[in-house]
């Protein structure tokens, strides 16, 4: 029991740090610098102590310190209890969808099996869901109750969008379980070992919708109506400073890693090398001793799977600096119109595929 | 949250280390990570664009985050000739502001309303609200705004607690 | 409205876009009245620019009213500078020099390449493409440094005098320029590629804020805008002035008179004007470059200096100002936003009577409400942008 | 009296009101009595061999010091037959009205409401004629020879 | 959608070969394949992913004679150099004995456009003039260049300085003569060139 308990604690002090030590300031310097090098231009690399730059890393640093003694502000005549609730609502999902996202298969250490995913969970697309559809709250309440016309106009573009996006990507991935005839993710992964039962040739045309409907999900790229700036100001977070603005920027960053890791997992055989199977990995390392070569099998999977959840970010960063930003009813137009249908057409042919 | 508050009533504890190391390192992180309040109005609009373009960017400095919203911004950054109508917006953008917040004139016609010394034009916008820097030339050049964004960091890293908050701009509505 | 939503008690929201939002670059403010998204009233307010550029006039000599006229139009600085000159020459009923008229026409069309790079880059980077704001600003900071060689300033040049220009080309002007328009070709056809087939952007510009011809002209649209609702009007080829009717060039047209087709005559006559600096600059002759008439022109350093006559007569001229005979020209030049005259009357004193400028950009932004009513709010952004409203040219 | 066709046509058909017209500079100008102003606008649109159909500009010159004071100047000019014709019509500072012409050309209903905020003068028939640059709480009429360059009416008082 | 045909007609007056209308619209329809979204966002990826890796690698193999692929200019590290016609602060012309040359005549001050140059004349006892006091508000002069052209004693010049103006008093801007003057020898460009570009060969 103890052995479960501190395997438990030691996976989930390493996703922590990672997604949210690691990744949500590291995004935040990724977005700058990358989106310097596509512009020709140089991004953020002043910041220095004692002399001593390292291409800009201070500048997240910066960030968050300045961020932190900011004034923080309530407008006056906002509902006070759920402007401060709603950056709350709209991190919290972000960071907890991860717990059911597999970084690595199962290994044997010191005797003892040791699964490397927080909460393996049958259901765990479905609770990616439920908790997907919780940080719409978030931006509702956010947009409503600053008292101000443009965030409440970003907050019912933010509710209307995400609804309609949830849907969609919901029926994109019924094409995926009926493929790999489970919900849950790390069973998801294990099928994906040997290279051609990869999501992507599987359901190529699911990937691109899922991948369209995450990013719209997440306010991102060309869906970011809800925080437009160029025409509502900034949208459901104008009232917000300091702390509280960071939060929903956060919340926003983790939910890129969030959704990079669901698209791993469930297109790009989410911990595996293209042709190496677990036990390939295993034996290659049998040198060192059953326990050492368990664990280095074990790193080597959690980078590869971190390595593909990078590129996916750098894909949505680029997405996001490239394409122009849709109209609002061109948003609602896309989701119903284009992708639902399509979404239905490829579970059709999943079905027909599958039958024959 | 905000730990300005807290800080500020007590009488301020003089160089005892513990203060000024903190308040070194928070004047540092304030120094190099401005979100700036693009308040561009005429020609040295052009010339900011250019600071913020590829050549003389803006961003090394962490500075080239725009916000439009004032509640997320710390720089005002007054670009151009401020008219007599629009001054009560410029001084309802800078009290809305929150705090940290400074001021850099932009242009001589923000410095001190340039060659436009007629009944339109605000003569220098230091008449309505406290200003930081204020940068010569017309429009300046990139370098001269880069040299002021400069001068304003030095100016931050020899901030005290004291200093904050400084509250609303001190000039009345006329009517 | 469906009937269902007749009888929902719903009222209209006014919004406010006031002159300092990101859209409305700080000199404009939009009442909107909406219902929904739907925009039922816009009411425009100008005037947050009026700097009392025709006061300021009156109250210099003439030469003190060039550096005026460099912060109407700021995009395109020399383009008013050349207006203005070529109004007082008209005036004076004189002609400036070949070799002048040629570098005339090289900056003019060096000013309008600038104005569109950075109307379409305004445009782009308010419809969400970032990146395509920074490329156009770097090719434009290329064509600044050329025209910073030449006439000493990036935005307000001060360049053009009454009779000819300040200082002659610089040795290889030729030469960079080539070189920096390979390079602004190159950034334009990754511009092409980014936005002109993209179907976000078609969506987001076609059809939105259309007018068509009959009422472009009704409501006084002259250049790229009227151009797009199809009119090929053009002053450099109804009333060529300078050598523009030696030069060979086209003038692109659009069919709706919508937004996508003001982009895309903007993005033609950004080519159009590369080739007409092309064509000036290899036909450029030699000679004198100011008009030697020191009634008209500040004499030359050599005559200042050396010569008592030319010295008391230079005081004169710049203590009192140049002196055009008494009278009143209208002279009309293609600035960069339509048709930009200069209507002057002098009296035959030093300081202008009446120095009133038509402002190309003016009528566009009277005709937004009748483009924008009954529309989205997210419309106003390209529309706002495309008519390319100048607060220094507008507010005067 | 010029060859030009349109002061011709102008002059003729409109005797009494057309006061004198000359082409200084190549310019085509006629300056009207200030009650038929909307008459002769509408002829110069509508009759074919003219059709003026762009209102270029509309300005006013304040001639102090001579009577009547205003001037307003109207730039009109001819799509189809590429030509240009400048209509002045003087206004008395006493009586200092005149008809608007936003009914011929839409464009002018701004030029106008300018004119008045600069000038004072008033547009009769203007859809609504209120200061277009200046803001609501300005007395006085800046562009007039006799307002001081430097008087102020600040908004919000200067600070120092 | 009203073609421009019935406008054609005006082109009469003058000949389509000299107007040259060019339609602009007709290469825009979308192929069927462009009206789905995937090719555009695969161009635009192509391009902006073209920049990002043409930088990146840039910064390790500069291309020839530049430091790096990204025009970028490290202000205060790299300066860029300034052409001969830039119009820096204005600033006096002191000669080799440091007396300056200029001698109270008013030009520059009654030319101003912005009033930011004001001059109290002075004679020496050999009778010569001298500028007592001679201020420039640099927080109102716009760079324009008119006092250094209609200067008679090539006592004015814009020198080439642009840095160190930027000041947090606003009162630092008013510049005295002291401040202003600089030897002949630091100007001798400009002066050289001011004396070309105004020279007689130009009128």
């Amino acid at each position: 029991m103890i052995a479960d308990l501190t395997e438990t604690i030691v996976k989930i002090l390493f996703i922590f740090s990672i997604n949210v030590g690691f990744y949500a300031p590291i995004l935040g310097w990724v977005e700058r610098k990358q989106s310097a090098l596509m512009q020709d231009r140089v991004g953020a690399n002043r910041a220095n102590i004692f002399n001593f730059k390292i291409i800009g890393l201070f500048h997240p640093i910066a960030d968050a310190v300045k961020v932190l003694t900011k004034e923080d502000f309530i407008p006056e005549g906002a509902d006070k209890f759920f402007h401060t609730l709603a950056p709350f609502l709209s991190l919290t999902p972000a960071i907890v969808t991860f717990a059911v996202i597999p970084f690595g298969g199962a290994y044997e250490l010191w005797g003892h099996p040791v699964k490397l995913v927080i909460a393996d969970l049958n259901v765990g697309m479905l609770f990616i869901f439920a908790f997907a559809s919780l940080s719409t709250y978030g931006v509702v309440l956010g947009g409503w109750s600053s008292n101000n016309n443009w965030s409440l106009l970003g907050g019912l573009r933010a509710s209307a969008q995400m609804l309609s996006y949830e849907v969609a990507m919901g029926l994109t991935l019924i094409g995926v379980f009926m493929v790999y005839g489970s919900l849950r993710l790390t069973d998801i992964g294990m099928i994906q070992e040997n290279f051609f039962r990869w999501g992507i040739f599987m359901q190529p045309l699911g990937f691109v919708l899922f991948f369209t409907c995450a990013i719209a999900e997440n306010k991102r790229a060309p869906f970011d109506q809800p925080e437009a700036e160029s025409e509502l100001v900034a949208g459901y977070f104008t009232e917000y400073s300091s702390m509280k603005f960071v939060m929903f920027w956060m919340g926003e960053f983790l939910e890129i890693v969030t959704i990079s890791g669901i698209v791993t997992t469930l297109f790009f055989g989410a911990w595996h090398l293209p042709f190496v199977t677990d036990q390939m990995l295993v034996s290659f390392f049998a040198g060192a001793g059953p326990n050492g070569a368990a664990l280095l099998a074990m790193l080597v999977n959690v980078v590869v799977f971190f390595a593909k959840v990078s590129f996916f970010i750098w894909l949505m960063m680029t997405i996001r600096w490239t394409l122009p930003r849709f109209r609002y009813d061109q948003v609602m137009r896309l989701g119903w119109k284009m992708l639902l249908p399509l979404a239905l057409i490829n579970i059709f042919i999943t079905g027909i595929v599958l039958l024959v | 949250m905000g730990i300005t508050t807290a800080f500020s009533t007590e009488e301020p504890l003089g160089g005892s280390v513990v203060l000024t190391k903190l308040e070194a390192a928070i004047n540092w992180s304030r120094k190099y990570s401005f979100f700036l309040y693009p308040f561009a109005t005429a020609c040295c609009a052009m010339e900011f664009m250019a600071v913020g373009g590829p050549r003389y960017d803006l961003d090394r400095f962490g500075a080239a985050l725009p916000r439009f919203s004032p509640r997320q911004a710390d720089l005002l950054m007054v670009v151009g000739t401020i008219t007599h109508k629009q001054a009560p917006i410029l001084v309802k953008v800078y009290n809305q502001m929150t705090e940290p917040k400074w001021v850099m004139a932009f242009g001589v016609c923000a410095v001190s309303g340039g060659f436009y010394d007629n009944y339109a034009t605000v003569q220098g916008i230091d008449t309505l609200i406290p200003v930081d820097v204020y940068i010569p030339g017309c429009p300046p050049r990139p370098e001269m705004v880069l040299d002021g964004l400069m001068k304003l960091q030095e100016k931050v890293t020899k901030e005290k607690w004291s200093d904050w908050p400084r509250g609303p701009a001190p000039v009345k509505m006329k009517c | 409205m469906t009937d269902s939503a007749k009888n929902l008690h719903t009222e209209q929201m006014v919004i406010n876009m006031g002159p300092s939002h990101p859209v409305t670059h700080g000199t404009v403010k939009f009442t909107v009245t909406l219902d929904g998204e739907t925009i039922d009233d816009l009411k425009v307010d100008i005037g947050y620019l009026h700097r009392g550029f025709e006061k300021m006039c009156e109250n210099g000599t003439w030469e003190q009213v060039m550096p005026y006229t460099d912060r109407l139009n700021y995009v395109s600085p020399l383009i008013n500078n050349v207006g203005y000159a070529l109004a007082v020459e008209k005036l004076f009923g004189v002609q400036a020099p070949e070799r002048c008229q040629y570098i005339r026409v090289i900056i003019s069309e060096m000013a309008r390449i600038c104005d569109h790079f950075t109307n379409i880059a305004a445009g782009a980077m308010e419809v969400g493409a970032m990146t395509v704001f920074l490329y156009f600003v770097e090719a434009r900071d290329l064509l600044w440094d050329l025209l910073e060689e030449l006439c000493g300033a990036r935005v307000t040049a001060n360049y053009v005098r009454f009779g000819g220009v300040k200082n002659d080309l610089p040795e290889g002007f030729g030469a960079k320029t080539a070189q920096a328009f390979e390079t602004c070709r190159k950034l334009w056809v990754d511009v092409d590629k980014l936005l002109t087939k993209n179907r976000i952007f078609i969506d987001r510009m076609r059809d939105v804020g259309t007018m068509p011809a009959q009422e472009a002209i009704a409501h006084g649209f002259t250049g790229p805008c009227l151009r797009a609702s199809g009119v090929p009007y053009d002053v450099r080829k109804a009333q060529p002035y300078l050598v523009y009717d030696q030069m060979d060039f086209e003038v692109p047209v659009g069919e709706t008179g919508d937004n996508f087709d003001r982009y895309l005559v903007r993005m033609e006559e950004i080519n159009q004007s590369m080739r007409i600096v092309e064509q000036a600059l290899a036909r450029i002759p030699r000679g004198p470059i100011n008009l030697d008439m020191p009634a008209l022109r500040w004499q030359s350093k050599d005559d200042t200096y050396n010569r008592i006559e030319a010295l008391i007569f230079h005081f004169k001229t710049v203590t009192e100002g140049v002196k055009p005979p008494a009278g009143e020209i209208y002279s009309a030049v293609e600035g960069a936003n339509g048709e930009l005259g200069f209507y002057l009357v002098s009296d035959g004193s030093g300081k202008p009577v009446k120095c009133r400028v038509r402002p190309p950009c003016f009528p566009l932004t009277a005709a937004m409400p009748r483009m924008m009513r009954g529309r989205l709010i997210a419309d106003i952004v390209p529309t706002f942008d495309m008519i390319n409203m100048i607060g220094g040219e507008c507010d005067r | 009296m010029s060859t030009n066709v349109t002061l011709d046509k102008l002059s003729r058909q409109f005797p009494r009101s057309v006061v004198e017209t000359h082409t200084h500079r190549g310019d085509a100008t006629a300056i009207v009595r200030k009650d038929e102003i909307l008459a002769i606008c509408r002829f110069l649109r509508d009759d074919p061999e003219l059709a003026y159909d762009f209102m270029m500009d509309l300005t006013a010159v304040d001639y102090l010091g001579k009577e009547p004071r205003f001037e307003v100047v109207y730039h009109l000019y001819s799509l189809s037959k590429n030509q240009r014709v400048r209509i002045k019509a003087r206004v008395p500072e006493a009586d200092c009205t005149i008809d608007s012409i936003v009914s011929i050309w839409v464009a002018a209903d701004w030029f106008e409401r300018e004119v008045f905020d600069l000038y004072g003068i008033i547009f009769n028939g203007h859809p609504n004629l209120k200061r277009l640059l200046l803001y609501e709480g300005f007395e006085g009429h800046p562009l007039r020879k006799d307002y001081p360059l430097k008087k102020r009416q600040p908004l919000i008082g200067p600070l120092n | 959608m009203t073609d421009n045909k019935a406008f054609q007609a005006w082109v009469g007056t003058l000949p389509a070969d000299k107007l040259k209308p060019k339609k602009v619209r007709k290469n825009i329809e979308l192929s069927l394949w462009e009206r789905v979204y995937l090719i555009e966002v695969l161009r635009g990826l192509a391009i902006t992913s073209r920049h990002f890796f043409g930088n990146l690698v840039g910064f390790v193999v500069p291309p020839k004679g530049k430091k790096r692929k990204i025009p970028t200019v490290y202000y205060p590290e790299e300066k860029a150099v300034m052409p001969p016609a830039y119009r820096g602060r204005p600033t006096l012309v002191a000669n080799a004995d440091g007396t300056e040359r200029c001698v109270a005549c008013g030009l520059c001050e009654k030319i101003c456009p912005a009033f930011a140059i004001s001059i109290v004349g002075d004679e020496r006892q050999d009778g010569s003039r001298y500028p007592g006091s001679y201020t420039l508000d640099l927080s109102r002069c716009v760079f324009c260049g008119y006092c250094e052209e209609v200067c008679p004693k090539e006592a004015i010049v814009m020198s080439e300085e642009y840095e160190g103006l930027c000041t947090t008093r606003r009162g630092d801007m008013l510049y005295t003569k002291e401040q202003l003057l600089k030897p002949v020898d630091q100007l001798q460009k400009r002066i050289d060139y001011v004396r070309r570009i105004y020279a007689k060969c130009n009128y």
